[in-house]
């Protein structure tokens, strides 16, 4: 075990598996010399060489075509979208074609892509730098997507994502890679160094896509959420002084429904949270999946909690920003309703 | 809006109207130069403008470009046109007759796909447009398996997932066709660059229609594709139109489509597509390029789209009737059984047997795919197969949903 | 008022429009001379000439993008995507740029573009002319969303749509084009003629964004739909015997949330479809929205009948589409539960 | 992998190595030919290759490109090229102490944009991109302005909602700057088409750097504006670097991106982004191709980024430090300087007193923009503007969002 942030852990998620497979190739825009703008790959073109660490042209539609194409002549890369707000100009050969070439061709053809991109506010980053926008991806059949919400994790699902022969959508909350943050700006950043899940195995090891985790047991409330909003959730559950369990779905697609669900008809009452816009934001699946399935067992309505209908502004990032107050009054209000 | 100053380009001629192909720059048989595949680019410009071509018109191969085939080679090649052409007339009738929903006729377009093929080897990996056909015949697909997919039957290499005519198949490699147009342009070229990766010695060839150019995948390929300097072989299929709207409309009108490879700093050739050695001899120019490390090249093939665009389509309301009989390149089936006859290699004799040998087989085979079903009759697929490839192993959730379909299908049935 | 079909109906509003606004202009694959696939645009250029009705390059990304500067310059452009499976090479002009112009600029510049396309199956169009992409553009802040069911909706609709001064998707169920369709293809085709919403104004009128419509009165049950799936619905709901009231929601984005939970308080029973699959789909925001608003009115789960969570395969097209036996079993159990 | 046989391109030089510009093909001042702007495109070609520049080694405005500006005109644009570079230092300081969150200078770059701007109309259309302020102030915005929009305060024209840097001014005909790399190309287009479908004389000018040419829209750009011969210009700013990634990494091995323009069928100008005098006048000539309905013109001005790519970058770690003291085209600041110089109209005196002016313009600016607030102090905005302008008109949703995000904000204030 070592101390790593997310940063280092997504690192070694990829360098443990360039050693152990020579398919592997990671591609993006200032992925190669540099090491990336948020130092993801820092040091593995100099470790594996420029023809598997690819500087790639700013044009994110060809990386994604061209990781296509060389996913069918039998590498696996990890392509690297800059931002998760710069993924748009990759959507039609995401939806159109890497979700769908298995299924088009009868099975015959896959395309084992890995598409890692940051997401998420609290960077200060602006409209363009903060978007989450995992509903755009859940939605289209053939796709899995992941958001991790800590270095130990985020290696293993990296880990397991390169490993999956289908394709993966790896969002990586961008203001975590350095500590997990509670959603109070205010205080002062802290590290990973402290946090139990900053402990990383060096080695390989894999979290299976499609498994959530309990990451606080509680029997009165269930808080469903993953990436930054798990951390400033289990602060505000903390806060509130409930007995709530919080749930890090960890994989938006697979879903695991099963542990939502169990979770769910134990304590009747659910709050669902994402920094995502609301409205028909990934919250809105989460909820009509546990209405369908707990309906009976519900005490009161389960609240979403989300980021606002409009876009991510630049000076009021925390008053758009999911925060522990929002998540307190949604609380509250799932407690208090009968 | 009489103002209007903006410039709408314009198909030489509407219904109605005499068709004009003056626009169509046609370069004398023999007279375009052959340069090193390994030459300067500035050496390689003049590709772009001029036209390769190889059959004069006495049916001869002359010029630099002569890639001098053997006659048997070159029956080879008729018969794969051929019998491409009789696969289409079958299919397009057998929509008409309603058996099949849908189908794309490549007829006037067969040497573009045939003669590439021969000039490439098998172990070559293609990523086709939807109107390439030829490449999957010569490639030596089953006739009977294309129209198992076309009847979306039990035998449908897509599990009756895809519209007719977007075949695939792993040993053949050919990769599978997406409705999408230009989708597989940049994906081609990422299989190449894959290939350079690994050290191998395959390469690879993808295709596109002249009104696909418009789309971005085909700017990711020529930029992705130039800047690794991958082993592919970027072709345009210039056949005039894009359902109703003429080339002008993809950016055909002040340079040929082969002038933006230059623009992105690889070679660009024109070459005449119905001339079945002259598509030949540029793709073996390219292969050789690509084999040699010297990077992409793309070949525009000016050809001429004979056929409506689809069964969906009737071209009469768009452009004149008859506008493929004025074609100044003629036909690539007609001109090449010309050239063979020009070598005493043919007789009528000959070309009569293989028409019928064309129509026998294909007769054949859809007899043969019939009796693996259609979408109305005979066996059927299992509708549980629509829940399988999704991902790789069913999730909870699609066999859970596959469950609910069964049950939806085992209550129909008792109505 | 003319008896019209959807597509003349769609025409007419066009032509309505381009008499009355010079600025409005429309552009697309194979619309001029031809007028569209679908013929929507028939007989348009003839009569506004070339410069109005332009003929685009297959290029979907581009034809937004010129369209969006268009309407900077005092446009409003109406463009045609021959169909919606083939949106997505647009989707970054789409989502980055025309749902979010008039919010970036302070209200300074705003881009009143309006997109039309095809959409929905029924048509063996296979994987690629089949989908629904509707929750992929509800998701995101700045776009509203819009899918008529009937030529007269649909004329009102689009003359809304084009007068609006924000950017409008207008999916068009193309297996409605040409008369009602209620869910069974063994059926013999029907007009419009034969229906009342077949019966068009020829001049001016306009059906208002945002509004739902009540297309079938009822107190026991409430159903809530959009396109194809209204006549599928209300055929379901004939046949089960069920006192149900069908809601057209005509808009998706901005969503009439008050007529939905005046009804389903009024009924305590819910079913909400559409033909889009159904993972994250939108009937999971219409879901949850019921859930949070008319929680303690519901006497059984809100259920969902949608698409499977697969591509639209070529042959499966009658059992992947959501028919009046989905729907009809999704009545059965919302009125047995308890 | 030592077996790849990839072509990965380089740069000339990374840290630690001497820099090395002998990649950029530099021609002598004066010796390119200015053909008609309307000439065809064969004739125009050349343009693509050379390299237009006008100031000689002495400082001298030489050959057929010279513009014959007013010593008047030249003092104009070398006070708002000033003005730019004091405005780009003041506010990188600003972020260096944290009163504002993010900036990115054009140091080395402001006659990209100062001289285009003054050889076009007031009235002409605007898309820039992010490192253009220096249209912003050469169009008369105030200082000021710009600095609000930086401080997102109270009189931030984006309402608090853009990043700093993303101007625009409806006023000025400068369109709104986008996060999005290349996406205002093709729009700029779409408006260039609307002026030419009204009949309408104003054109449209656009910017992208040279790594944004990689996107697809700029591919959509060229294609649309060639086909429709919109009047539009459209500028390629080549300085070289895309943050870490070089030039050859869009393509610009092997030709230039002006060469780009003749593959879609439009002239490819290069020009010395450096020469001010030069700058104006090849997009005088686009302008006049655009003002006479030829079309539109791509022009590639090659430049230096000399500062950072933006404050959250450190080029140390990626190019050689002081890589900007090699390039071969000098500093535009310094040309134009010592060009009026050499014309007797511009002397050291008014060089101080001027650079003194231009920083107490910004220091009083700066001044005056914090009165109006900054991100954490002074007077705020209301966050209710939050909700506006999603929509021209808030809808009952947003409206009831904003209600909780007051009561939110409320509760948070009573803490
Ligand atoms: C992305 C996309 N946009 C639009 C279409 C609809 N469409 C199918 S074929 C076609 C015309 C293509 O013309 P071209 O590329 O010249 O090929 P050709 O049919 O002439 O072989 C169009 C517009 C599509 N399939 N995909
Ligand atoms: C679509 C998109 N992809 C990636 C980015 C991230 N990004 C911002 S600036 C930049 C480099 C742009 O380089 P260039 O176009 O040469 O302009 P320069 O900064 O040199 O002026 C990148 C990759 C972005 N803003 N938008
Ligand atoms: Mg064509
Ligand atoms: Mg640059």
């Amino acid at each position: 075990m070592t101390q790593m942030n997310m940063i280092q852990a997504l690192n070694s998620a990829m360098d443990v598996m360039m050693a152990r497979d020579p398919g592997v190739v990671l591609m993006g825009e200032d992925v190669g010399y540099f090491g990336g703008v948020f130092r993801a790959t820092e040091g593995l073109q100099r470790k594996y060489g420029e023809h598997r660490v690819l500087d790639s042209p700013i044009a994110e539609g060809g990386i994604v075509a061209t990781a296509i194409g060389m996913s069918i002549n039998g590498l696996r890369p990890v392509a690297e979208i800059q931002f998760a707000d710069y993924i748009y100009p990759a959507y039609d050969q995401i939806v159109s074609e890497l979700a769908r070439i298995r299924y088009r061709s009868g099975g015959d053809f896959c395309a084992p892509v890995t598409i890692r991109t940051p997401c998420g506010g609290g960077i200060r980053g602006g409209q363009t730098h903060s978007q989450s926008p995992e509903a755009l991806f859940a939605h289209v059949s053939g796709l899995k997507v992941v958001m991790p919400s800590n270095p130990y994790d985020a290696k293993g699902l990296l880990i397991a994502s390169i490993e999956e022969d289908d394709p993966v959508i790896f969002l990586e909350p961008k203001r975590l890679y350095n500590g997990p943050f509670d959603g109070d700006p205010n205080k002062p950043a802290v590290g990973w160094n402290s946090h139990a899940r900053g402990d990383v195995p060096e080695g390989h090891y894999r979290v299976e896509l499609g498994v959530a985790d309990i990451v606080r047991p509680g029997s009165k409330l269930t808080i469903i959420t993953y990436g930054t909003m798990v951390h400033v959730c289990l602060a505000a559950a903390e806060k509130a002084g409930v007995d709530a369990e919080v749930i890090d779905l960890r994989s938006i697609v697979p879903l695991d429904v099963e542990t939502i669900v169990n979770s769910v008809k134990k304590t009747g009452r659910c709050i669902v949270a994402h920094e995502a816009t609301r409205f028909a934001g990934f919250g809105a699946e989460v909820l009509s999946t546990i209405q369908e399935e707990c309906f009976w067992h519900l005490e009161a309505p389960v609240l979403r909690v989300a980021g606002w209908d409009t876009p991510y502004p630049h000076a009021f990032e925390w008053e758009y920003f999911p925060g522990q107050a929002r998540v307190i009054a949604a609380i509250k209000a799932t407690m208090e309703a009968s | 809006m009489m103002r209007s100053r903006l410039h709408v380009p314009r198909p030489p001629a509407r219904p109605g109207e005499k068709p004009d192909f003056s626009y169509v720059a046609v370069s004398p048989a023999g007279t375009a130069a052959r340069p090193d595949p390994n030459a300067p680019l500035n050496e390689t410009e003049f590709l772009s403008r001029e036209m390769v071509r190889v059959l004069d018109d006495n049916h001869r191969a002359v010029g630099p470009w002569n890639p001098h085939l053997a006659a048997a080679d070159l029956e080879l090649g008729l018969r794969h046109m051929m019998l491409t052409r009789a696969f289409d007339d079958r299919m397009h009738r057998a929509q008409r007759g309603g058996k099949i929903t849908f189908y794309m006729k490549s007829t006037g377009e067969e040497a573009v796909s045939v003669a590439a093929n021969m000039a490439l080897k098998p172990s070559d990996m293609m990523f086709p447009a939807y109107r390439n056909q030829g490449l999957h015949i010569s490639r030596g697909l089953k006739i009977v398996d294309l129209m198992c997919q076309l009847l979306s039957n039990t035998r449908d290499m897509c599990k009756g997932r895809q519209l007719p005519v977007m075949y695939h198949s792993v040993e053949s490699n050919l990769f599978s066709i997406s409705g999408n147009l230009a989708t597989q342009f940049p994906q081609a070229v990422g299989w190449a660059m894959a290939s350079a990766i690994k050290g191998e010695d395959r390469i690879c060839a993808t295709w596109l229609g002249d009104g696909s150019t418009a789309e971005a995948d085909f700017h990711y390929a020529l930029l992705f594709a130039q800047i690794y300097k991958a082993p592919v072989i970027l072709n345009v299929v210039n056949n005039q139109w894009a359902i109703s709207t003429f080339q002008t409309f993809a950016g055909g009108e002040g340079r040929s489509f082969a002038s933006r490879g230059p623009g992105y700093g690889m070679p660009g050739i024109r070459v005449d597509g119905n001339d079945f050695l002259a598509v030949y001899a540029v793709t073996q120019w390219a292969a050789e390029r690509a084999r040699t490390g010297a990077g992409p090249t793309l070949i525009e093939l000016v050809t001429y789209r004979a056929a409506p665009h689809s069964t969906s389509d009737d071209p009469s309301r768009y452009r004149p009737k008859d506008e493929e009989k004025s074609w100044p390149l003629g036909d690539p089936v007609a001109r090449l059984q010309a050239h063979l006859r020009s070598l005493g290699a043919w007789s009528d004799e000959q070309e009569k047997a293989l028409a019928q040998e064309c129509e026998e087989h294909v007769n054949q085979a859809w007899k043969e795919a019939n009796t693996y079903g259609t979408l109305t009759d005979g066996p059927q697929l299992d509708p549980a197969i629509m829940f399988q490839d999704v991902f790789k192993e069913e999730t909870p959730s699609l066999a859970r949903q596959r469950m609910q379909l069964a049950q939806e299908l085992k209550e129909r049935a008792q109505k």
